[in-house]
């Protein structure tokens, strides 16, 4: 080939790269490591995480739910797996087809009008929310209402430089419609909830958006998707509330492992009003030369490649995959699977506290009431509860110590469809066990 | 005549269903006791379909891809490498597949080795001296560093003053964005002849108010600007940092570490450079990588290890925060260690060495046909023009559309913006002669069609699963959802065949 | 213009490598050192072609291919429906997949856990006392009942003299086969006008010289036989012995049960009726079920449980010995257990039943349009005759052919022998009504095109990878590797679209 | 549906099935279990087998070999695994073309002129090869010539009714010339041997063709396809011998998981002149109607959907699918790998066996040169060693006792190229703690 280049050696090729910088001793990286090798090691890490054997009662944003096993055989063919973005679109209406099923899905579970072909997380499309709502409106506050997950707000406060963020603390554990009303001002963008929250409560929407709406800023709801196949959807108008402008949320639920927290699945969802301003990519439906239906990326120019720093946000990559398996799961599940899921999601973690309460010591850390998700106070530090677990191969809830000092005993605890009533006995044992009463 | 396409939405119906659910073998409570007050809906219009149809549909939409497995993927910047699929293999183990982050260190050590090994590697492959794992895409990983910049600007007091950053005009449109999104300014200069960035325009732009200078190395014209280390000089002196996009490191592992060019930090595509599947739009990963001076401000938390065992540490007072709601794609992270791991160190020199060796193949063999605006070596992609194929009324766009016809992919077109119908062509490493020469061949047929018989690429694709889509309408009509109608019906095409 | 299809060897070449083999970490002495004197081959010409070329090579292939997950495939008497996932799935488990059957029961419990309960649903299923699992076909389970057979006639002193198989004349040719490797007579019985066997010609032929009648139920026309229960009782009452041909159970799981209809042994077919993915012709699994007489002679090793443990007992003096190195095929008896314990027992009722309702609904709508030689229910298939279309010099071929350009498969041609111009169709309980009416309308068109474009059928298929192949010129130039030289090269088609 | 077919209930659709014969009752099978509960059982049958967490040197005929992920990856897709026979040819190309591919490289590796598409296991090819030198030869005795599989004789045995069988036992674990000469005449159809025998040890194919040849019997190899990337090819005509005129043998070890020993890849192929008495599907190449080249079945006239009684064989479905794999894998390992995985179970299990040499008690049961698995005599019963290794998360080898009493304390040992120098220490540890020799 040197030959054909037109070159003696290969150093010619590089000869625009300082010769002073190059580096003159091999890397010091890992391997080379066969298959063989390969899956011994990284095989003995996975065989180290107590999640190759433990029951799982751990949520906080990410779930161990079901994935049918046809979403693994579908979503990992090649032709999904190893393509690009759909940048031509001819050869690529696989994934552009998939893309528009998503965003209609989307659209249905959160009542918007439209949504996109996704985001990095729950935490990023949040954050996104805000920004769209501080360049809608021109106003630059944005005011959290109530429990949101403390790692979104974490991000949010990161994408807004820790400017222009008002945090509306819950009363206990829900948000109060008059200290919103309080917080509330012209200078207002939007006001954003979790709903249910972080605690797994469920707060009020219509009462927020009409609070939000009432201050001339958006409504950015934050949602579980698997909860919006049960509850009244934040995005669509009802009793005179148009919804929520915004939805966003973690789909993960749908069709993905945890995975140590990656790759997650943002979607957004909003009014066909603020699509303009959406960030990511959005499929939309045409025709070809001849008249056949077809799909293509659309609204490119609201995008960094073509708008550069005009662009709604700067993303480009996203999460397409994951998407691609949240509407595989969706599709096999069905609109009667999914209210099972959903069903079956809040009939057993209602199952855990019941069991919790009928042992000395603990208790529910809030009144309320919630979907799938609730926060357990223990007679004893959560952190024993959760090594009291590990020990009987049960991860038995998210230590909430772990967020703030004062939540140290409380334990977030979900069950889902997944977790036999066998399993949640097993939990409630080690309930017990931890708590001294056996 | 197959089975018309249609939506799953238009499929199954009730009594369709697809796999089932384990029984509710908890006591089974009326709803509303549990939810009490709590508003439901009313409906949900989600499929019901029954598996085999879900299996069908998806199969039958797949077949409709181009992808790396199935042909030449040579989309400049965009390193559309092998995926080995062991790599996927071992990201679905189900002890690193279900690790959940809350469950505390101790449940999680295998998960957290992962991030630990990657990140010593990148950090050496790169010559910095520390990476956050973080971000989970190249822009993301954009936004992250210049966040890093702000950070260690504000530590020295001069956050306010600095909030230009300075992109080259062949720059990827992430970079601008990412500047938009810090609130920053762009400052854009223009390339030299040689497609080097001007010198002299860079440093009448360079001063005190710059932040940053923010250059892909190679540059988007698979060309390595030989003066980097002066440019990095004179941004250093005049006290703004120096950003390098790693989009374009597989043209560099084991030549050269952006850590010894003058760089202070950078962001590394995973799914370009260490081969983790694209997925038809994501996820990837976007870690960034810094020299010492910017660590403390990484994002929280980050992996340490002490005596074998490794934790999070969240106690970063530094720290620019968070920018994911947990420990970034972890399971692509780990595709990309098990890529690094089964190349070794002399394999992961043999790669970009490869690329490049590709890239100048192809180029010499193309210049021969197509107008090559920057007649030197490149590195791992180069980029052409199709300006000369304007006299017969044929355009790149028609050149990328006819290619789809030859089984291989289009390059990328129209980028970067200082090429007139720029086809950026990027062939990677793990392509064979073979399709090097299949490639080339195609490109020079249709050189030859331009001329001879130019409708044929106007009308180009012929052979794809549909023809040329219009994109006008799609963005006036707004058919973003299947509840809106769907278009004109098309013509139902009889079965083929003569009669 | 794609690629040339090359095959393998025709690609790659030195330095080509797939993946590669973990360092040899013990002492590494000259082969000659340790197998002295053995003679070693000079050359092995297998390609050397890297990971990415294989991958796209058989994935190009696999695109050739119809399947069940593209469409409809009602190639009668094959059964072929939906294979869920999950058990592909479940089979791979590693505790299963790595189990070696020399390890000794105790480390196989869960292997043997598998083998039992199938057996035991098998075994109620179809109605008989005890199951072996070791056949890995249907002609397998053929020649193992018949060997069953033979072994009792001889545990009766009548091994000698009973050495006739009565075979109906619409048997698939695997019962006559598997008659002939016993050094057996097969005795064909013809069908009488209502396409159930002729009484009085079975009554001529039975007689003590019987070793067995051979029934296929409901037979291969997708018939019950009305009069099997007389039938079963009339070889019995010479002393004859009972096989049930089950690869058509699909039509009567929770029906009706084999072992109460008379029958003595029969075999399952696990690759129809229990959803074992067909792989492209294998492999499947053949466990043949007998009644209470014959278990004696099962070949060993046999499972045994006792106080919850298993185990393999090979201590069994009346078997007819092993027929397989192993336990079966064991891994496709995985996803068999898992497919009826999805189901489970009224699921599997409804299986049958939608299977049968599937064949009568397209059955009733096809005979409007196509000759049907037995207008009675049908159970889980029925049989057209395309005799009708002759008089437009068309053929089943041709029928067969065509509706491959309708995305559909062909039903099963020219068998039964029986009926001239067969099309023996099986739709399965899994196809949607939308599927059946799509290959109905397929169906109806074709008759049309036969009487107006009879030219369109005979070039059929149109849209195929290849159009007809040449099965003569394959049997006379027996080309059978690629070590033999390749056919005079076809046209290489220049890319479609016109000019 | 009922009304178009024009019944008024389903029971009239089976109105020919004798009423009282019907099933009455529900059917007593297990489930119905959704895939939730399907993972939760079968996994805990999986996680009983000790395979689940051991390491094995076992073979006898099922080798635990690197399975390169490609090859699940491909031959998972529905387009290879779904399919049925390729009896449409022009919808599939793609099964036909992956077969002619693996006729091709099981006639490289054994040296014949043409090879099938697949037999059921190793055992009924072998017996295949039986019949059809019977047939061919109009003779009845087949002779086995020294160590076969055991159970590969047991199969054999059943085929041919116990009839006709002749086994010239090894002497000291290879066949002695002299005394298979001894066996021979006229009316003898075959020789049948197995090189590398049971024990591994390496027979003299050359010798053994010339005395079956030289009695007008057929040479029938049975072969590992593993030792033929090394081994001189019996099919093969070397020095004067025309070569084996049948090598069959058992090609699980390519590609395939043991998998409790099925589903297996038994091969088969031969001289070209024989391939007319040729059980199973043999597919050839062909050009269409337009000149393309193409594959179809054919020679079917052999088979029995054609011939009926008059087949050769019995056999319909085969074991397509793991002939695919095989071929993935012969493509992926290529002729490098192929010689290097040889070499390396060679090394690896050399390696073994001087490890255990130097343990007290420990001896060789046989001399001569073997290939990659010899058995080893212990100083206890090998079923203790076996134990032992169970123990400690091993699995040491065969436990020959199995077989036959007088074997009771042969291991049959094996280690593939997946065994590291450290899993043979560990082996190695085993026998030291078995032997009670620390
Ligand atoms: C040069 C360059 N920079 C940045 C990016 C953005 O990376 P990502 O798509 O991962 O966000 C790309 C992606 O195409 C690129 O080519
Ligand atoms: C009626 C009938 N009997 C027997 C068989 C043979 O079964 P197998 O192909 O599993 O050997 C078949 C297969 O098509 C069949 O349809």
């Amino acid at each position: 080939m040197l030959r054909d280049i037109g070159v003696a050696a290969f150093e010619d090729l590089v000869d625009a790269v300082p010769a002073d910088a190059r580096l003159k001793r091999p890397l010091r990286t890992p391997g080379p490591l066969s298959e063989v090798e390969l899956r011994r090691q990284v095989g003995r890490w996975s065989e180290s995480n107590a999640a190759a054997r433990a029951v799982s009662f751990m949520g906080a944003g990410l779930y161990d739910h079901y994935i049918p096993s046809a979403v693994n055989a579908i979503a990992g063919r090649s032709e999904f797996a190893t393509a690009y973005t759909p940048y031509q679109p001819e050869v690529a209406q696989g994934t552009l087809t998939v893309i528009f099923e998503f965003q209609s899905m989307i659209a249905e579970l959160t009542g918007c009008d439209v949504a996109n072909a996704s985001m990095y997380d729950g935490s990023t499309a949040v954050a996104e929310a805000a920004l769209l709502a501080r360049s809608q409106t021109g106003r630059a506050r944005i005011v959290v209402a109530g429990a949101l997950h403390p790692n979104y707000l974490d991000v949010l406060r990161t994408y807004l430089d820790g400017k222009g963020l008002t945090v509306v603390t819950d009363k206990g554990g829900q948000c109060a419609p008059e200290d919103l009303q309080a917080a509330l001002g012209p200078d207002v963008a939007a006001v954003v909830y979790q709903h249910p929250n972080f605690y797994g409560l469920l707060e009020s929407p219509r009462t927020l958006h009409r609070l939000a709406h009432g201050a001339g800023a958006l409504a950015i709801a934050v949602c579980d998707p698997v909860s919006l196949a049960l509850l009244d959807p934040p995005g669509a108008a009802a009793d005179g509330d148009p919804g929520a402008d915004v939805v966003v949320g973690e789909a993960q639920a749908l069709g993905n492992p945890p995975s140590f927290g990656g790759p997650l699945l943002g979607f957004f969802a909003c009014k066909l009003g603020l699509v303009r301003r959406m960030p990511g990519r959005i499929v939309g439906r045409t025709v070809d030369t001849q008249g056949r239906e077809g799909y293509v990326l659309t609204l490119q120019t609201r995008e960094q490649h073509i708008r550069r720093e005009k662009a709604t946000s700067n993303i480009c990559t996203n999460q397409g995959l994951l998407a691609t398996r949240a509407t595989i799961y969706l599709s096999l599940m069905g609109r009667e699977g999914m209210r099972e899921v959903a069903e079956q999601c809040v009939r057993r973690t209602h199952r855990c506290l019941e069991l919790a309460e009928a042992i000395p010591g603990y208790r529910r850390a809030h009144d309320g009431a919630f979907f799938r998700e609730f926060a357990l106070e223990c007679p004893v530090d959560a952190a024993v509860v959760c090594a009291a677990g590990r020990a009987a191969g049960v991860l038995p809830g998210v230590d909430l110590g772990q967020f703030r000092p004062a939540w140290k005993r409380w334990l977030l605890v979900t069950a889902t469809e997944q977790r036999s009533a066998e399993d949640i006995d097993r939990w409630a044992q080690v309930l017990r066990t931890a708590g001294g009463a056996r | 005549m197959t089975l018309n396409r249609k939506l799953l939405i238009q499929r199954g119906g009730e009594g369709h269903r697809g796999p089932s659910l384990p029984p509710c073998d908890v006591p089974v409570k009326p709803l509303a006791e549990l939810l009490p007050g709590v508003p439901l809906r009313a409906s949900l219009a989600l499929p019901q379909v029954t598996e085999p149809e879900v299996v069908r549909h998806f199969i039958a939409l797949s077949t409709l891809n181009h992808h790396i497995d199935k042909g030449l993927y040579p989309l400049g910047s965009c390193t559309m490498k092998h995926n080995p699929k062991i790599n996927d293999e071992l990201a679905s183990l189900p002890g690193l597949a279900l690790s959940h982050p809350f469950a505390g260190d101790e449940a999680n050590q295998g998960s957290l080795r992962v991030l630990r090994e990657l990140q010593k590697a990148l950090a050496e492959i790169t010559g910095f001296a520390a990476v956050t794992t973080q971000p989970v895409a190249g822009a993301h990983g954009e936004m992250t560093g210049l966040m890093l910049i702000r950070a260690w600007h504000r530590s020295r007091g001069e956050g306010e003053k600095r909030t230009r950053v300075i992109v080259p005009d062949s720059a990827h449109g992430t970079n601008p964005a990412s500047v938009h999104l810090m609130g920053w300014e762009t400052v854009t200069v223009p390339s030299g002849p040689d497609a080097g960035v001007d010198i002299e325009k860079l440093r009448a732009v360079l001063d005190e108010r710059t932040a940053a200078i923010m250059f892909t190395v190679p540059n988007t014209l698979g060309l390595f600007e030989r003066n980097i280390r002066e440019i990095t000089a004179m941004a250093h002196a005049v006290g703004a940092q120096c950003y390098m996009d790693g989009a374009n490191l597989n043209a560099l592992v084991g030549i050269v570490r952006p850590g010894d060019l003058g760089f202070d930090v950078m962001h590394i595509n995973v799914h370009k450079t260490f081969s983790t599947p694209h997925g038809g739009g994501g996820p990837g990963g976007g870690p960034v990588a810094v020299a010492a001076h910017l660590e403390p401000f990484l994002p929280a938390p980050v992996v340490e290890e002490q005596d074998g065992r490794l934790r999070l540490v969240h106690d970063r007072p530094q720290s620019v925060g968070r920018v994911h709601a947990f420990n970034g794609n972890f399971g692509i992270l780990v595709r990309a260690l098990a890529y690094i791991s089964t190349l070794g160190p002399e394999g992961l020199a043999t790669m970009s060495r490869n690329a490049i060796l590709n890239a100048n193949w192809l180029k010499a063999r193309l210049a021969k046909s197509y107008e090559l605006p920057y007649p030197r070596h490149c590195m791992h992609e180069f980029v052409l023009s199709g300006r000369g194929l304007k006299k017969h009324g044929v355009r790149t766009l028609d050149v990328a559309k006819r290619l789809l016809d030859f089984g291989v992919h289009a390059p990328t077109v129209y980028f970067p913006l200082i090429v007139e119908e720029a086809l950026m062509i990027e062939p990677t490493e793990t392509e064979t002669l073979d399709r090097l020469e299949h490639f080339a061949e195609a490109m020079e047929q249709i050189v030859r069609e331009a001329a001879e018989t130019p409708d044929l690429l106007h009308g180009a694709p012929h052979t794809a699963p549909v023809t040329r889509l219009d994109e006008g309408r799609a963005a006036r009509e707004l058919q973003l959802t299947w509840r809106t109608p769907a278009p004109a019906p098309g013509r139902t095409a009889a079965p083929a065949g003569k009669a």
